[in-house]
């Protein structure tokens, strides 16, 4: 299990294989399912364009609140392990903005965790985003339903 | 020692202040903290609190040495 | 959209960054989530240890079939692209077997579309496998619950 | 022409061919193609049928020039 939140540009494609070869050293064979999910900055939000974000968060409690929704999801189903990766700072369209990941036996497992994983850290982990528009900024003000 | 509060967000930008110190004799709910730190400001409804990093309802109580953080609802994924 | 039916082994994490880096040039920030599924050969199979697999399918008719199922999927959820990778012929243990990802404005779509492509390709698409068990040979009777 | 048949898999070892063609003068059920074809074995009940690449039902008329292919549940993915 790895969280980690990143101010810098990240790039979750490789990250994957960088984590999948570590955990192909302890587990090569044993998993048959790896369910992931990139989420990626958008140009339009609610109608508008927009181009830049900031992400600010709260340090300490993001990290706390990630283990326990990974642990939460290791008690729910038969995982072999789980990565979170999410960017903080300033960030412009198109940079990747979270990487979840869940390795199991069988598929069913990996994308019920996976999904549980994501939507858990959309309502509970402390992240806020900014947007700025073509004219001044504004507060996301809620998460969107999907 | 005392209790650490911090704000974040938009409404760290609508109280004016990233964070407060608040000495207190005894244990004091939530609610308390903030009225006593911004007496002039209504908590917005939709706020959420964390009391060492684990959310917590309004009626919790806050004790010396806490870290308390007041933040609009989150955003992040 | 784009299926591939592979001969040899690929590698999926690969594929979905050049498949992406094309869907880039012309989606570059329309696209916020990214689901994906990755299917791997395991050593072992309701309880046997499993050496090998040979992964039959019926060509013309797997195409015809995941052409189906991604254009239900299209008409179900918005997605602005979908790729579907599977492997066929001789398999190792820790071979990568499938590969299906979905991309849209909003994670559930994602989410969504990306279980419903994997569920109906193990329902429809035809594909069997034969494992090569210590002892013998046998073919795969049914597919997984997951 | 002729009506093609295709078997796959484990099917195709219980039948011992891989193709059949049947010559058919007027279009016939799918379950009669394979009785036809394979009097002495009766169809397993998990058999699965499909006509030029389509899943169909026993019952589903097969014409001359069609590719009919029987196979047991699929196990890909």
């Amino acid at each position: 299990m790895r969280i980690e939140i990143r101010p810098e540009p990240f790039d979750p494609l490789a990250e994957l294989r960088n984590h999948q070869a570590r955990l192909a050293q302890r587990h090569r064979g044993r998993y048959g399912a790896c369910a992931s999910f990139i989420g990626t900055m958008r140009d339009h939000n609610e109608g508008d364009a927009v181009r830049a974000m900031h992400l600010e968060h709260y340090p300490g409690m993001t990290e706390r609140q990630l283990e326990k929704i990974i642990h939460e999801a290791e008690h729910g189903w038969p995982l072999l392990d789980a990565l979170v990766i999410h960017r903080v700072g300033p960030l412009a369209p198109h940079d990747p903005i979270v990487l979840v990941a869940v390795w199991s036996a069988h598929r069913a497992a990996a994308f019920d965790a996976c999904r549980f994983i994501m939507e858990a850290l959309k309502s509970r982990a402390p992240f806020w985003k900014r947007e700025t528009l073509l004219a001044g900024e504004r507060w996301v003000e809620k998460s969107s339903a999907g | 020692m005392a209790i650490h509060v911090k704000y974040f967000a938009s409404l760290r930008d609508r109280i004016g202040r990233a964070e407060d110190r608040l000495e207190a004799a005894a244990p004091l709910p939530v609610a308390d903290v903030w009225a006593r730190l911004s007496p002039e400001v209504p908590m917005p409804p939709n706020t959420l609190a964390a009391l060492n990093f684990e959310y917590v309802e309004p009626r919790a109580l806050v004790r010396d040495g806490d870290e308390l953080a007041f933040f609009p609802p989150v955003t992040g994924g």
